[in-house]
């Protein structure tokens, strides 16, 4: 898989602050029962961290509040030093922050290749949709992408025919050809198998440096390999931070999450 | 072994113009388990579909208990005893997890006995603890181990005899996957129930399974015992 | 005769208008909320139930006939509702936009076979002389005040029909089957549900309700082959500010656009008290978008 | 063949909301074709009827006339009920130089050279059933209208002669066409408490409005109303028995004495049903269809203009509607009936205008100053 | 014609989702058959052409609308309503002498002419009128709902009772808006003598060609950037969002041009039928028009064309015959075409010509399919 090429492409802007993104004591509230409680974070660009935590720690929703979808009840999101707690979905997309979302979110009536099409297009206001023509550059990208999904030869099926681990793919691609400075991708390899795993891997660790990425997952074959810092969440608090390792090692950690200290390899 | 409780003869399906399925031929013993793997895209689901009367059969046959039952729709074939944990967990969002669960009581009608009126059996939350903390929250906010403890939970209220599994484990903790995985084997081993599931993880599906069938491009390329290959021996025809 | 009787009175009339907008948009709110089925021939149902009501008193002449024409009409158009459901509605799932369409055409065609059977002019069904008398306030602030019983009559009927509903829905296993068909019919169908069945028997029930409807309505309005269609689009604004199928938004939304058109019309006529209706609804979706009451999902396109 | 005939149109709604009340009309003039060809027709020609949809869409009936007169060759055109329809068709008429035969009563304030108004004109039947009502001793009155052109000015002329005659208006309200909810209306009337009601409620909306005041305690019994748009048809169509004892002002009923009448009646009924009821748009657009053979053989000509003039030139024609001519604003001279509803659905005629009244197309307290200008 | 098409990438299947009309081939000649109609047929005939090329561009907006983005309205009619009323409003001004008033005005008791009449005295305020006042209300009405992301059969009912409450309150105002009888005996517009050939056939040929311009534009349109977000759109409203589209302005322009191409329908129609009244803009028009574009196909624009003129002639050859059967007809069309053909006429094209006979058919008529 050629992901350098696809990782060339993407350019982002020379930091001004090493900060990227800080959650500072978010709280959400749904009638009384609090899938995040006071929960803060930080991220600097182009590092790579994972986040994880039993079935039902508030992963999802963070990544929810993140980028607008669910809306913090005491807190803030700050991103590139502006708040961006309130803005509409649209706007904290724009700003530059994708999101995969845990069950696959393509547009099904759109062919493959439109589904990255529309993912690629830099200028997201609706005028700017009349102007003729693709940019080249923007061209290139998608055929680079497609090429590093896999899905090369099913460019112009409609999306929704796509079987489950391959629509896993296109959203990560999709994800991928938005070029945003900060990815968030919630659980990509579930329903992949180990080789696809791997792949995954590789790709995301190539994608770090040019943007920052937060991956959620369960798979610890699979942390393994992306070797980043991971934090570990609990009933929508912060429990730890460490390296994989360490974490592993972790009695806490084993506690609420690993289970009977064994690592939880099914791999071949 | 007798009789086998599932067979497929030359099953065939396809999605409008586009066949998936071709000529798969399958059987699968009473009070068995037998893994299906294959890579993404392969046919896995489909197969599984196929089986509980989602897809329609577009060639062959395919019998449960001896009775052939091709022609039924889903809901009889779940009333005859087959019950389906689907990939994607398939939760009814706006329904509790009480409701849930007694939705799947459904396949009960035309069994008799006072099963249906009864509610949800106990041993279900014996399987799974946490489902009886979260009894009165909608499906649609759990988060996705809770969901798929709730799948599993759903299809054994209709008490099956077979049960379907696609990729039960996708997306869990690492706890909660080995809770599956031992409430899958005591599923097996204490209510005798007969086991086709989906899985990605070798080692899981041969420390689960007695017998393997690995699907390539819709059809059954390989079927053998897991107690008489490795694992190993087989990787290689998944990750191609 | 003052003010007050008079506002007393439209506030009443409020009332008595929302039992009727409940009764003409429990049907569709049943069939819209539970089966993403939109029934442009919901009107022709309540028509149905005005003729079957004119069919029974036929038969059954004298006070009680109309009593016995609320069941006659219950039947009647659940029995044409089953006939629709399994030739149209069942190839039509979720696709809520072609449902309005085809059932538009079903509502055309219903309409004229009215007309062929019962002539354009409509028939004559009239409210039997134990509910054609009025309750009139003697004396004090609300001197002049009159309630026609006809009305209470229709507002007890509404109730009954929104008790009998909602006991059915929630207190039996059809609501909670009804609704996991709703949300996935796969998944339903694959724990067991005889979806097909749960289908017709929720469409007959919302046709049934309009047909029971259609004998209240004609106590107080014509029955023509077109009666249906003034009663339909109100009604359908009753779905859409009530909130997705949800009964009881239903019934707030029936009273709120009651009160309301009640209301207004103390200061305006009843043209433009429409037109004000209308802005009114586009403004509480502005605050309100999901209606009365609100449903709430995580899933992606909720 | 068609050297012996001669084509004329027949344009009404057969489809829409007017349908069930035009679709009367096509047949009384279908009717009267039939009786002229039968008896040897025009001119010693047959007349071919080509009967039009106008589908209850002015757009349509003016395409509809323009099809008749400009591909279809008829020499004139009977037709039309709603002013909506008429106007639309007026200038179709007036370009195209063809005359068109109106039946229905209608507000007035038109008078075009191309069309024959044989409807009563605003002072030949809302003007006498004011006379009725003020001779009957009312003084307050409530005037309620589907909101629309003839009720409102139809209530416009009302008002100034209410105010004339220095009498009360109770109130005055307008539901919309078909509308079905009366409940804020007849508190207002309560409120108001009027000695009589003028109805220019039209269609359906008068079922919801009669059956509404009689559950509101209020029958006709109790508080007489004068509607204008209900006929034998709408009468039975509501049921006699809910609106039996409330008036009605018209200038045909079908309880009329007279030869002329009676076989009209008949022969209406031998060809539509023993129960077919016969109402006043009916007979103007029947007497219309005479009125245009008398016209024609007096011009000895078919060409509308020449037609035109004889029309206004005919002597009294004796017809079921009793005796009737155009005047020279080609509107019909005519008489005043007002009548009471009995149990069966017939009117009895409980009063009549002193004469025929000439038609008026522009009320002179109203519309001080205006005349039409062929008069 | 179809120039923007060869333009697109091979990387974009941005007809994706469009059933492609007849190509250039067999437009040709259509259109140069349709401009020698005034020659062809008779006056009436040209006149009732002429009349259904107008609602055409109503039901090719409803394309772009319905078909392409997924919302459906039930209130064309509105717009249809507004551009009739704003050149008839004119029209009826120019008759005039200084300082009369139109006749309804004067029998309704009105003695002054109402302040929003007064700019239609322009022939250019009219003009623009027709275009601005349905794009205006267009936009507004749809920004309110969509941006409270109110949309399917929401959206769709609550436009069905805009065009309820639009046709009672035109009616309700008589004074100022000819009430029921709506407005007509228009004799000039623009110094153009209306009712003469001269003034047939001119306003016919600018009929048509706005049926050609508006074809080519919205087929250009579809074919873009714009065409393919606002199918996106329609398949998933929130999953476009996240990709940092904003999606009610793509839907409300879409609900705009809808809406300007139904004010100049209207007003086209006005100018050729004589007449603009309630009759045309209500619930049932409204509805009706629906059905021209799902007999043509909704998402093809000359399908459109097609099922336009196809029901508006059975309903003018029709309903005066057989007027029973013809609400029967109607009726089993909506049934029918929704549940056995939704791609409408243009669909049973395209399906005719994937198979045998039809590809043969199609490569002897329009040469080799590229
Ligand atoms: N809209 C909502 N209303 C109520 N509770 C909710 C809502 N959304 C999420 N929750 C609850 O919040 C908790 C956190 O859910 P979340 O999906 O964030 O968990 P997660 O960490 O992503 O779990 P998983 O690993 O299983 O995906 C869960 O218990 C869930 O039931
Ligand atoms: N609804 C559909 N319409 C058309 N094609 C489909 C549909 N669903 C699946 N397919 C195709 O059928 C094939 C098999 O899909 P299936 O979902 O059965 O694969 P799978 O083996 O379960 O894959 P995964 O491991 O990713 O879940 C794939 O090529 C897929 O693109
Ligand atoms: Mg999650
Ligand atoms: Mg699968």
């Amino acid at each position: 898989m050629s992901a350098q090429a696809t990782a060339s492409h993407i350019g982002t802007t020379a930091p001004a602050s090493n900060l990227l993104l800080a959650m500072d004591g978010v709280t959400v509230d749904f009638d009384g029962f609090k899938a995040l409680n006071g929960f803060s974070l930080t991220l600097d660009r182009g590092t790579l961290r994972v986040l994880i935590g039993p079935n039902g720690a508030g992963k999802s929703t963070l990544c929810d509040t993140i980028i607008g979808r669910v809306r913090a009840t005491s807190g803030r999101v700050i991103f590139k030093d502006q708040d961006i707690t309130h803005l509409p979905e649209h706007e904290i997309v724009r700003r530059g922050i994708c999101r995969k979302f845990q069950t696959p979110g393509v547009l099904p009536g759109l062919s493959v290749v439109d589904n990255l099409m529309i993912a690629a297009k830099r200028d997201r206001r609706w005028w700017s949709s009349f102007r003729h023509g693709v940019a080249a550059e923007e061209k290139a990208r998608v055929a680079d992408i497609l090429e590093t999904i896999g899905l090369a030869d099913r460019a112009a099926a409609p999306a929704g025919q796509l079987a489950h681990g391959e629509k896993q793919w296109l959203e990560i691609g999709m994800v991928v050809a938005t070029r945003a400075d900060l990815l968030l991708l919630d659980e990509p390899t579930a329903g992949m198998g180990p080789a696809e795993t791997s792949q995954t891997a590789t790709l995301i660790r190539r994608l770090v440096g040019q943007h920052t990425v937060l991956v959620i997952d369960h798979d610890m074959s699979f942390l393994e390999q992306l070797d980043a810092r991971v934090t570990v969440m609990h009933q929508g608090q912060f429990l730890k931070e460490g390296s994989v390792a360490a974490i592993r090692a972790d009695a806490d950690v084993a506690a609420v999450y690993l289970g009977r200290a064994k690592e939880n390899t099914h791999h071949v | 072994m007798s009789e086998p409780l599932l067979t497929l003869t030359g099953a065939a399906t396809s999605y409008g113009q586009s066949q998936v399925l071709w000529d798969i031929d399958m059987a699968v013993p009473a009070g068995g388990a037998v893994a299906l793997i294959g890579r993404n895209g392969v046919g896995k689901t489909t197969l599984l579909k196929t089986i509980i009367g989602a897809q329609r059969l577009t060639a062959g046959r395919m019998t449960f208990q001896g009775r052939d039952v091709s022609a039924l729709g889903p809901h009889q074939r779940a009333r005859a005893g087959i019950g389906y944990v689907p990939q994607g967990r398939h939760i009814f969002p706006h329904l509790t997890v009480r409701e849930n669960l007694e939705t799947g009581l459904s396949a009960l009608a035309g069994r008799g006995g006072g099963a249906m009126k009864a509610g949800v059996p106990d041993h279900i939350f014996d399987l799974f603890p946490k489902l009886a903390q979260i009894i009165n929250r909608k499906g649609g906010v759990l988060s996705g181990g809770e969901q798929q403890q709730l799948a599993i939970g759903r299809a054994l209220a209709g008490q099956p005899s077979l049960l379907l599994l696609d990729e039960p484990t996708e997306g869990i903790q690492p706890s909660v996957v080995q809770q599956i995985e031992d409430a899958l084997r005591r599923i097996r081993a204490d209510l005798g129930v007969t086991v086709l599931i989906v899985e990605q993880y070798l080692d899981f599906a041969w420390s689960f399974a007695d017998s393997y069938r690995v699907m390539q491009r819709g059809r059954i390329i390989r079927a053998g015992s897991t107690r008489e290959e490795t694992a190993a021996e087989v990787a290689h025809l998944v990750n191609i | 005769m003052g003010e007050w009787p008079l506002i007393a009175g439209q506030i009443f009339n409020g009332f008595s208008v929302a039992s009727l907008y409940v009764l003409a948009a429990l049907g569709l709110a049943l069939s819209f909320g539970l089966m993403r089925v939109i029934n442009m021939a919901h009107g022709e149902m309540l028509m149905l139930g005005g003729y079957l009501a004119y069919l029974t008193l036929q038969v059954v002449p004298g006070p009680l006939g109309i009593l016995a024409a609320m069941p006659v009409a219950f039947l009647g158009a659940a029995a044409v509702g089953a006939v629709l459901e399994t030739t149209l509605i069942k190839r039509l799932s979720a696709r809520p936009l072609d449902t309005l369409l085809a059932t538009w055409g079903v509502s055309l065609i219903l309409q004229q076979a009215a007309r062929n059977i019962f002539g354009a002019i409509g028939v004559d069904v009239r409210a039997p002389q134990w509910l054609n008398h009025a309750y009139t306030v003697q004396s004090g602030l609300l001197e002049g005040l009159t309630i026609p019983a006809t009305r209470l009559f229709i507002l007890a009927v509404a109730f009954a029909v929104m008790g009998a509903l909602s006991l059915l829905l929630a207190r039996t296993r059809i609501g909670l089957l009804v609704r996991a068909v709703n949300q996935d019919r796969g998944m339903a169908a694959a724990a067991g549900i005889n979806v097909r069945a749960v289908d017709l028997s929720v469409f007959c029930l919302g046709t049934g309700i309009a047909g029971l409807a259609g004998v209240v309505l004609a106590l107080l309005g014509p029955v023509t082959p077109n009666v249906g269609q003034s009663y339909v689009v109100p009604a359908f604004l009753v779905v859409v500010l009530g909130g997705l199928g949800s009964l009881k938004g239903t019934a707030i939304a029936s009273l709120i656009v009651g009160l309301f058109s009640a209301l207004v019309q103390i200061l305006v006529d009843v043209s433009l008290a429409q037109v004000l209706l209308l802005l009114f609804v586009i403004g509480f979706i502005q605050f309100r978008p999901q209606g009365v009451v609100a449903v709430r999902s995580r899933a992606l396109d909720a | 063949w068609a050297a012996d005939t001669v084509k004329v149109g027949v344009l009404q709604s057969l489809t829409g909301t007017m349908a069930i009340s035009e679709v009367t009309v096509k047949n009384a003039e279908i009717l009267a074709i039939e009786e002229i060809n039968a008896s040897g027709g025009v001119l010693g020609k047959k007349i071919e009827p080509v009967v039009e949809d106008g589908a209850s869409d002015p757009a349509i009936f003016a395409q509809k006339a323009t099809k008749l007169v400009q591909d279809g060759g008829v020499v004139t055109v009977f037709g039309g009920w709603t002013s909506a329809s008429r106007k639309a068709m007026l200038p179709v008429f007036q370009k195209l130089k063809s005359l068109l035969w109106y039946p229905v009563q209608f507000e007035g304030n038109e008078c075009s050279p191309n069309i024959m108004y044989s409807g009563a004109q605003p002072n030949q039947q809302i003007l006498p059933a004011l006379t009725w009502a003020v001779e009957k001793g009312y003084k307050s009155y409530f005037l309620i209208g589907s909101d629309y052109v003839f009720p409102r000015t139809a209530n416009l002329i009302l008002k100034k002669h209410i105010d004339a005659d220095k009498l009360k208006v109770a109130g005055e309200e307008y539901v919309p066409l078909g509308g079905t909810d009366f409940s804020a209306v007849i508190a207002k009337v309560q409120a108001a408490k009027p000695d009589i009601i003028f109805s220019t409620l039209n269609g359906d909306s008068n079922v919801s409005f009669f059956k509404q005041m009689a559950a509101a305690g209020l029958p006709s019994a109790k508080l007489p109303v004068m509607s204008f748009s209900i006929g034998e048809q709408e009468a039975v169509a509501m049921g006699p028995s809910l609106v039996e004892g409330s008036y009605a002002a018209w200038n045909y009923f079908q309880s009329l004495d007279g030869a002329a009448n009676k076989k009209f009646v008949a022969a209406y009924q031998a060809k539509f049903g023993a129960g077919a009821a016969v109402t006043d748009p009916m007979v103007h657009g029947y007497v219309d269809v005479y009125a245009w053979k008398a016209a024609v053989e007096k011009a000895g000509s078919f060409d509308p203009e020449k037609v035109r003039a004889a029309a206004v030139a005919l002597d009294y024609l004796d017809t079921a509607m009793g005796k009737v001519k155009f005047a020279a604003n080609q509107s019909l001279v005519q008489t005043g009936y007002i009548g009471q509803l009995d149990p069966t659905g017939q009117f009895k005629i409980i009063w009549q205008s002193k004469g025929t009244i000439d038609p008026d197309p522009y009320d002179p307290l109203v519309f001080p100053g205006k005349k039409c200008p062929a008069s | 014609m179809d120039m923007s098409m060869r333009k697109e990438t091979p990387l974009s299947g941005g007809l994706a989702g469009v059933t492609l009309g007849r190509p250039m081939a067999l437009t040709l000649p259509v259109v140069v058959l349709a401009a020698l109609a005034p020659w062809l047929v008779s006056a009436y005939e040209l006149n009732l052409l002429a009349r259904f090329l107008a609602m055409a561009l109503l039901a090719m907006g409803l394309v772009l609308v319905w078909g392409q983005g997924g919302v459906l309205s039930l209130g064309q009619g509105v717009f249809f309503g507004l551009g009739g009323y704003a050149i008839a409003m004119h029209m009826k001004l120019a008759a005039l002498a200084d300082g009369d008033l139109p006749d309804f005005m004067v029998w309704s008791g009105l003695d002054a002419l109402p302040w929003w009449w007064v700019p239609f005295k322009s022939p250019l305020v009219a003009i623009l009128g027709v275009v601005l006042v349905p794009g205006a209300l267009a936009a507004l009405f749809s920004w309110a709902v969509f941006r409270r992301r109110v949309g399917g059969v929401y959206f769709a009912l609550i436009t069905q009772a805009l065009a309820l409450a639009f046709a009672t309150l035109l009616i309700s105002q008589q004074p100022s808006t000819g009430g029921f009888n709506g407005l007509t005996d228009f004799q000039t517009v623009m110094g153009l003598e209306l009712g003469t050939p001269a003034a047939a056939h001119g306003l016919y040929w600018l009929t048509l060609a706005l049926v050609v311009g508006v074809f080519v534009a919205l087929r250009a349109l579809m074919a873009s950037r714009y065409g393919l977000l606002l199918r996106a759109i329609r398949d998933g409203e929130n999953r476009i969002r996240f990709l940092g589209y904003d999606p009610t302005p793509f839907k409300v322009v879409a609900f705009t041009i809808g809406a300007v191409l139904a004010g100049l329908a209207g007003a086209l129609f006005t100018l050729h039928a004589g007449v603009v009244s309630p009759a045309l803009v209500g619930v049932v028009p409204s509805i009706e028009m629906v059905i021209w574009v799902a007999v043509g196909g909704r998402n093809s624009l000359a399908g459109a064309i097609a099922g336009t003129l196809a029901v508006n002639l059975a309903k003018d050859g029709v309903s005066s015959a057989f007027p029973d059967l013809w609400l029967y007809a109607l009726g089993l069309v909506f049934v029918l075409v929704v549940t056995l053909l939704p791609g409408g006429l243009a669909g049973l094209v395209a399906d005719a010509g994937a198979t045998g006979w039809g590809k043969r058919l199609k490569t002897l008529i329009i040469g080799e399919a590229k």
